[in-house]
């Protein structure tokens, strides 16, 4: 109390009672999630602001260094130019083909994995870790891993069927094989992202809730349905955001599998970026490329946020 | 077919043995109220009735089936929780069909039963809004819609009031008086509000660290509590306790005073001359002085009620608290002179303190 | 006193090069000279040096380059010309080199980047059993697939392949789909000019489909890539192989299941046509935007003298890019096997010279891929393929 | 709280089923690893026999020790530990502090930002790159930790942001309210009770940072050219040669790359996951 | 230095009004008590007060200065949540020492001033459990520990005891009660208990619909409720209501039962001629037939209570609560005669439901 009386003493007199400094620990709301957000600002416009103008720039410009000649500008070009590219239009319905069948077989897989190591083991390690495993491997390795998984004859894949009885199959020899390994490392590899993260936001739903489910006489399926779903809507939505992004940059794992072949069968647009400003160094198509696969990304992303916020 | 029994119910955790053993038949369509002190194991024992704690012992019947191993779904229980536990995805309204939908009764008939519920418990126009949006009382009474919403076998309330003011709280437990009348379901109730136990028990049962003390109608354990503990526990303001010893037909209490043992029969006073005894005096059973066998004490306290005015003065070293008149006002200090009746005197063994007859 | 940092993959023995370098240091006591590893492989180099190059970043003054890529970072103005160094004699000056490697150092008539050392594709096979059969190295493919089907047929070994070549999309596809091609006497480009023969091309891609079908190369071959082909040489389970280099030292290393039962050859002709080879190796091309590009040029031209080929060719194994230097006796005792490398280097092709090889190559590789996973026929392919070169190369 | 109630809470109930459930985990998680593992074992002649073998015949450690000898291994996986470690750090840091603006101030146009923090990864890094290199260049970043933590941490900024976000504000504000009056500041609070308290998601969050710094491979092998400042996947791929691909050797490799973190990962989960109940609060 | 003063003040939550101005002096080390239906503002009204809630409107001083812009932290307040709001993450121990923690109170201080305050609320043996591991009426008690080993200059207390035991209510009153009368701290209260409301309170503040109805001390509140609704409110059983006219100084019920004016001045009375009245009269106020005007009505509910027994009766249309003596145990359906004394009878008038002087 007497500590409490001091400061008061020392305090009138100054109009709002505080100390000069202590406004700097007390800023007003907004001021001060301004100040919370500044980090992430300078950081983001440092690492992303110039590169990106760079790149939006790059795509309205003829620049291919193989041809020798100097940038010019021009205009749309490099997207009119893509209209009529046929490996264009194959490598993004390749990549959106993957995105519509990994990111819900993510999403799946993942659910269930989350569900299943949420429940009380004894020994809690052994499976947490293999949650984390997958998505500890690095990625490019991982294609690697599974395009042996793979291999028609040294694979594990086609020894167990041959175990089972079965004929192996030659999986990079045809174009749905390829595609149906690639999409299941993909999904391998990404479920324990999902996983992770509805995993967390398992463990933040109160236990009583299920308790009143149990007594209002819910079973577990309805319970699933009518609590855990709905209040893991958060989590599964960030998580369904960033896997769709990704998603739709896959590059690594079909780039170490197949080459995107047989042909360009399983060829996706980030690879085609990846070729056309790495190998081709067509840096203006390559930018105009990347372009539209963040206009993509970006009107996924809005349709997600729509449901975020319809939830408020 | 809704009786609920209990055979040595027991509950640990890890080594801390929380219910110890509790025997306890309730008979269908009896309202019973659990009262005891915080942490003796109301909730606890509630929740294993409900399926929502393991059983480490002993065995539970809801009608003839022993419930044990049944999941809290197949009891057909509805219950009201201490912590609300309302799902804050839902709406007051669908907060309540839950249960109903569940079971899969048709909206047609979930929409009267809901308005009449909230009509009931006054949060009718809340009905749209999330838990989040409501205030303490009103999610309070929002989590008893849910139950009542239901009409199972056995109701479970664990202080379904507590965060109502008196008003409301007064308006509710009539209702809930009128529904088991109406309905006749089993109830268990837990409350710490002691007209809510007097008023709604069929039989009050009075638990203390995870045993029962005394099973009773509101009548036999107002009127006869078995022991200090329950003596001390039921009534508000609490039975005043002294210490005395008997001598030939009357008790002395350590500051010298004596008092009459009129109702006891010469033969049992008889059969006490000589013992050290707690006494206990209800607060209201004094009376005016000159109407009974007077006492007398110090004044340190008085607490006017409006109703009533509390008088704390003491009696040699105890403190005694009486309930008098409201227009009566002494003054701290004091010396106050008040009467008892020796017939509502509670004689108590003082080494046990169980109840002497 | 001039700083030169060399840009060299770590897997071409920087240990050796830095000798070569120190040599150097030794002479031109105001040089120094650092080294700068990168990736190993030539996609990984292609990926660093396209990062840096792009930035016009000075850090660098003499990298080693791909084969394949000296023409693309002329035409994208990432390294410099050798022709004002050498002065009007740069043709002659490149006659040095074994043929092959002069077309692919030398763009529109100049010289972009000096040769480091050599590389070819060989005809591995396993003498033991060709000896065993009585059968003589194949001169052609036919030949080849005759000598696979007998000696497998005899060996009754499920395992035993009669030819591994490369079928997945990588690199190692398009000297697939060359080999043949060119020893039709077929060019791809002329002139910067696309001179794509149709009739060829249906003819090499369904002789490598006829070998899949045929069984004297294995169904999968559309996943097999450049290391596969060694390993499973390497293991035994191979007659014929097409392959680099090196895995010779492989096949004659501790581990090897062929060691000593190895022979190479040239690679077999089509029917009426010269053996032909597909050119590797790595070049040394002096930055742009190097800060001494003087120095670096004549630092390169040290690089790339027979002198230091051949001590190169003794403490790395690495094949010269001179002719004389394959029989040098220095050479000849320390890597016997040279012998037999030089005719093989000599019918070596560089493969098309063109800024827009990598797309060339995209194009062929994939084509040969889908050819031989049987996506499409031969002459599907060569239809696709001819298609879309022609966009490239107009 | 009792093992069998919480045993209810799920789909899946019963003993047997649950370590079935376990067993399948561990397999569908682990089983890569282990072939990694095992192949780390083998010598490279027995990866081309056929039917394939499983458990490594004859097992052998040589190529652990090629691992170590032929390349700086240990160097390799210090160098990827502090860029990880540092850019998680700062990760974090970063995105809880934003994460906090977003989930409990009043903010205008809070969709927009969340969206653009979003669309930073959108981008495909490989488009980013020679600006990236350029600005390092300019502030004279390249070949230090610092040219890969910064990029790393934007990486994983807003993912890590939106994770915290929505378990910020699960957070029931009379816990953070109640330690404002007990003395904090906001910012006290926050790092007092809130992260603390929403432990999980920090912690899921610290992981996926953590693991996208571990596994990259394209900016560290752009900015780092200095061989002591190698990270373990740019390092990994030094095992192989233009064609050649020693599995067993990369093998060994990956599981000395892996180890670490699995280990981490194990430990700072029964540490900080492990402490923490939830029922301070009513409602 | 530590009164408390609302001016007009306010609170909207967007379109929702929800507090309507309130004003209102806390004098220093003034003890008040807030009443209200569950939903009137109260815990509004408190946050605001602690900071934890932006104002909408007016002005709230602490001693002489205006904290609206003040951050919680420094206003010095302890504050008991309705909702508990203990750390989930930290041990009772540590939930209690933070706040002195954070204010850089040396560890050897805090460890008496801890264990002195388990030690009043019976938490002692708990210090080392997390907050999971209690019961309902431990975790408030560790809530109201947290507070009182603060010391601060205001004390806001929101239904601090609503889940504990009558008996452990009691105790830990008068512990608030000592405790305010040694550290003089001013403490502002809701509750919804009569008795806490009546003992505790300096002064009564009720609120309605997020307006101050009444305020006032607890004698006045009880005995000259300024309306129907503060009549209704305070005192429980709550006060019964029944419409009536006057007429010649006597007030006739619909039923046609009728009531002198006795305590009311014949002019004053006079003015209330022919008037609408409703008159109210608490439960407590009944007394046996023959010693009062008596009334007479149908019993419709009995209520033993164990100290008293509630009568529920009908007079004309309105049902009344008598409470009368535990021995009074009339069956239902039996019609019952009452005394009233009329000096106890409160007016109010029928439009505006204010009491009538
Ligand atoms: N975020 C909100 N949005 C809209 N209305 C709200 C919000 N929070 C509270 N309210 C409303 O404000 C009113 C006052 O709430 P408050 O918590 O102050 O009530 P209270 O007097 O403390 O009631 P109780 O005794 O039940 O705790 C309630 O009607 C409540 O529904
Ligand atoms: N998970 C647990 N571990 C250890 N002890 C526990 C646990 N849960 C409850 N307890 C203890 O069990 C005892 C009984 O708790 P319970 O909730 O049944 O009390 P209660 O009678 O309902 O009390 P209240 O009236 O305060 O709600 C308490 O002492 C409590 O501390
Ligand atoms: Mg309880
Ligand atoms: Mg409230």
């Amino acid at each position: 109390m007497a500590t409490v009386s001091e400061t008061t003493l020392v305090t009138t007199g100054n109009e709002s009672g505080t100390k000069w400094w202590t406004r700097f620990l007390d800023p007003s709301e907004r001021t001060l999630a301004v100040l919370l957000l500044m980090p992430a600002a300078l950081l983001l416009t440092l690492i992303i602001v110039y590169p990106v103008c760079r790149l939006v720039w790059t795509s309205f410009q003829n620049l291919s260094l193989t041809s020798g000649v100097p940038a010019t500008f021009a205009g749309l070009e490099n997207y009119t130019l893509m209209l009529e590219d046929p490996v264009f239009w194959e490598t993004t319905w390749n990549t959106v083909l993957i995105t519509l069948i990994t990111v819900p077989g993510a999403l799946f897989v993942g659910l269930a994995l989350a569900l299943m190591a949420n429940l009380p083991f004894n020994v809690k390690w052994p499976v947490r870790l293999s949650l984390l495993i997958p998505w500890a491997l690095p990625l490019s390795f991982a294609g690697l891993i599974f395009a042996w998984f793979f291999h028609s004859e040294y694979g594990v894949v086609n020894d167990v069927l041959r175990r089972l009885g079965f004929e192996g199959v030659i999986w990079f020899n045809s174009a749905n094989w390829a595609f149906a390994a690639i999409c299941l490392t993909i999904i391998w590899k990404t479920s324990s992202f999902m996983a992770l993260i509805i995993l967390a936001g398992l463990q933040t739903i109160p236990r009583s809730l299920y308790e009143a489910a149990d007594v209002d006489g819910a079973g577990r399926i309805r319970q699933f349905f009518e609590i855990t779903l709905p209040l893991l809507k958060p989590a599964i939505v960030v998580a369904l955001i960033f896997r769709t992004i990704t998603a739709l940059q896959t590059f690594d794992i079909p780039f170490t599998m197949t080459r995107g072949g047989p042909g360009t069968s399983t060829a996706t647009l980030a690879m085609y970026i990846h070729q056309n400003t790495v190998d081709f160094l067509d840096l203006g198509y390559g930018s105009a490329l990347a372009v539209v696969m963040f206009a993509l990304s970006m009107g996924v992303t809005a349709v997600y946020l729509r449901m975020i916020r319809a939830k408020r | 077919m809704s009786s609920v029994s209990f055979r040595k119910l027991e509950k640990t955790y890890g080594a801390l043995k929380i219910v110890k053993g509790i025997d306890l038949e309730i008979a269908d369509r009896e309202f019973v109220v659990l009262v005891g002190p915080s942490g003796c194991g109301k909730s606890t024992t509630l929740r294993m009735l409900a399926g929502l704690e393991s059983i480490s012992g002993g065995e539970i019947r809801i009608g003839e089936r022993v419930v044990n191993k049944l999941p809290p779904r197949e009891r057909d229980i509805a219950m009201v929780f201490q912590d609300y536990a309302l799902y804050p995805h839902k709406t007051v309204f669908e907060n309540m069909a839950f249960s109903l939908k569940v079971r899969g009764i048709p909206s047609a008939e979930i929409k009267p039963r809901i308005s009449q519920a909230a009509e009931m418990l006054g949060i009718t126009q809340l009905l749209d809004r999330k838990p989040s949006q409501l205030s303490g009382g009103q999610r309070q009474r929002v989590a008893m819609g849910r139950a009542i919403v239901r009409r199972p076998q056995v109701f479970l309330f664990d202080e379904p009031l507590s965060n109502l003011d008196a008003k409301l709280r007064g308006q509710v437990r009539t209702e809930i008086k009128r529904l088991h009348q109406a309905i006749g379901t089993t109830i268990i109730y837990v409350t710490h509000d002691q007209v809510e136990a007097m008023t709604l028990a069929d039989r009050i049962v009075i638990l203390k660290g995870g045993e029962i003390e005394q099973v009773g109608t509101p009548d036999e354990v107002y009127n006869s509590p078995a022991s200090v503990f329950v003596g001390g526990f039921i009534g508000s303001p609490a039975m005043n306790f002294a210490k005395g010893t008997i001598h030939s037909g009357r008790v002395t209490f350590d500051g010298g005073a004596s008092l009459p043992l009129q109702s006891h029969s010469a033969g049992k006073s008889a059969g006490l001359e000589g013992r050290d005894v707690i006494v206990g005096i209800r607060p209201e059973h004094f009376v005016p002085a000159g109407e009974g066998h007077a006492l007398s004490g110090r004044v340190q306290v008085v607490e006017p009620l409006g109703s009533d005015t509390l008088i704390h003065f003491m009696l040699g070293s105890s403190m005694l608290t009486a309930r008098v008149a409201p227009e009566m006002r002494p003054s701290t200090g004091e010396t106050l002179s008040i009467g008892v009746d020796p017939s509502r005197i509670h004689l108590f063994d003082a080494a046990t303190e169980r109840a002497l007859v | 006193q001039t700083n030169l940092r060399v840009f060299v993959s770590s897997q071409h023995r920087p240990d050796v090069w830095r000798k070569a370098f120190d040599m150097y240091e030794a002479k031109n006591a105001n040089v120094k000279v650092t080294i700068e590893t990168g990736g190993n492989t030539s996609e990984q180099q292609a990926q660093y040096l396209n990062t840096v190059m792009t930035a016009k970043d000075s850090s660098l003054d003499v990298m080693i380059l791909d084969v394949i890529r000296p023409a693309q970072y002329a035409a994208a103005g990432w390294t410099v010309p050798f022709n004002d160094t050498l002065g009007s004699d740069a043709a002659n000056y490149m006659k040095r080199y074994l043929p092959a490697y002069a077309e692919a150092n030398t763009v529109d008539g100049k010289v972009v980047a000096l040769p480091a050392f050599a590389d070819a594709m060989f005809l591995y096979y396993r003498k033991d059993l060709l000896d065993k059969h009585g059968i003589q190295p194949p001169q052609t493919w036919d030949e080849l697939a005759a000598a696979a089907k007998k000696v497998t047929e005899a060996e009754k070994d499920p395992n035993l392949q009669g030819l591994s070549f490369q079928g997945k999309a990588i690199e190692g596809a398009v000297c697939t789909f060359l080999l043949p091609y060119w020893s039709m006497g077929k060019q791809l480009v002329s002139d910067g000019k696309l001179s794509f023969d149709k009739e060829a091309a249906v003819k090499s891609l369904k002789l490598w489909k006829d070998f899949v079908d045929q069984g004297v190369a294995k169904k999968n071959i559309a996943e097999v890539a450049t290391d596969d082909t060694r390993k499973e040489f390497q293991a035994g389970n191979v007659l014929f192989a097409v392959n680099w280099s090196y895995a010779w030292g492989q096949f004659q290393g501790a581990e090897s299941a062929v060691k000593d039962k190895v022979g190479v050859v040239k690679l077999p002709a089509v029917q009426g046509g010269q053996p032909a080879s597909c050119l590797g190796g790595w070049e040394w091309g002096v930055s742009a935007y190097s800060n001494n590009k003087t120095e670096a040029q004549k630092f390169v031209q040290y690089l790339s003298s027979p002198e230091i080929s051949e001590f190169m060719a003794i403490n790395a194994a690495l094949l010269p890019q001179f002719p004389e230097v394959y029989t040098d006796a220095d050479v000849t005792k320390a890597v016997p096997w040279f012998a037999n490398a030089k005719p093989v280097v000599e019918t070596a092709k560089a493969r098309p010279v063109t800024p827009r090889y990598n797309e060339v190559s995209e194009i062929i590789r994939t084509t040969v891929n889908g050819v031989l996973a049987g996506q499409s026929t031969p002459e599907e392919g060569a239809t696709q393929m001819e298609g879309r070169l022609r966009r490239v190369l107009r | 709280m009792s093992q069998d109630t919480t045993a209810n809470r799920s789909i899946f109930s019963g003993k047997p089923l649950r370590i079935l459930i376990g067993f399948i985990l561990v397999v569908n998680g682990m089983f890569p690893a282990l072939w990694i593992l095992f192949t780390s074992l083998k010598t490279e002649a027995e990866l081309t026999v056929k039917p394939i073998t499983w458990l490594p015949h004859a097992p052998t450690i040589a190529n652990y020790l090629r691992a170590f000898t032929d390349q700086p291994l240990l160097l390799f996986l210090f160098n990827s530990f502090m860029v990880a470690i540092l850019s998680t750090a700062l990760t974090l840091f970063v995105s809880v502090l934003a994460a906090y603006a977003l989930a409990r101030l009043q903010l205008r146009g809070r969709d927009l930002i969340l969206s653009a923090i979003i669309a930073v990864s959108t981008f495909p890094l490989v488009t980013l790159l020679v600006p990236l290199f350029e600005i390092m260049r300019a502030l004279g970043l390249l070949n230090t930790w610092v040219a890969l933590i910064l990029p790393y941490t934007v990486l994983s900024l807003p993912v890590c942001t939106l994770i915290l976000v929505s378990f910020f504000e699960g957070i029931p504000r009379d816990l953070e309210n109640s330690a404002m009056i007990d003395g904090c500041t906001r910012i006290g609070a926050l790092f007092k009770v809130v992260v603390p308290l929403s432990a999980p998601g920090v912690f899921t969050a610290g992981i996926l940072a953590f693991v996208n710094a571990w596994d990259e491979f394209l900016l560290a092998l752009s900015f780092n050219s200095n061989p002591m400042l190698r990270t373990l996947p740019v390092g990994i791929t030094l095992y192989q040669g233009e064609f050649a691909f020693p599995w067993p050797v990369i093998s060994a490799a990956l599981v000395v790359g892996i180890v670490p973190v699995a280990v981490l990962i194990v430990i700072f989960q029964e540490r900080v996951v492990s402490g923490l109940t939830s029922g301070g609060i009513k409602g």
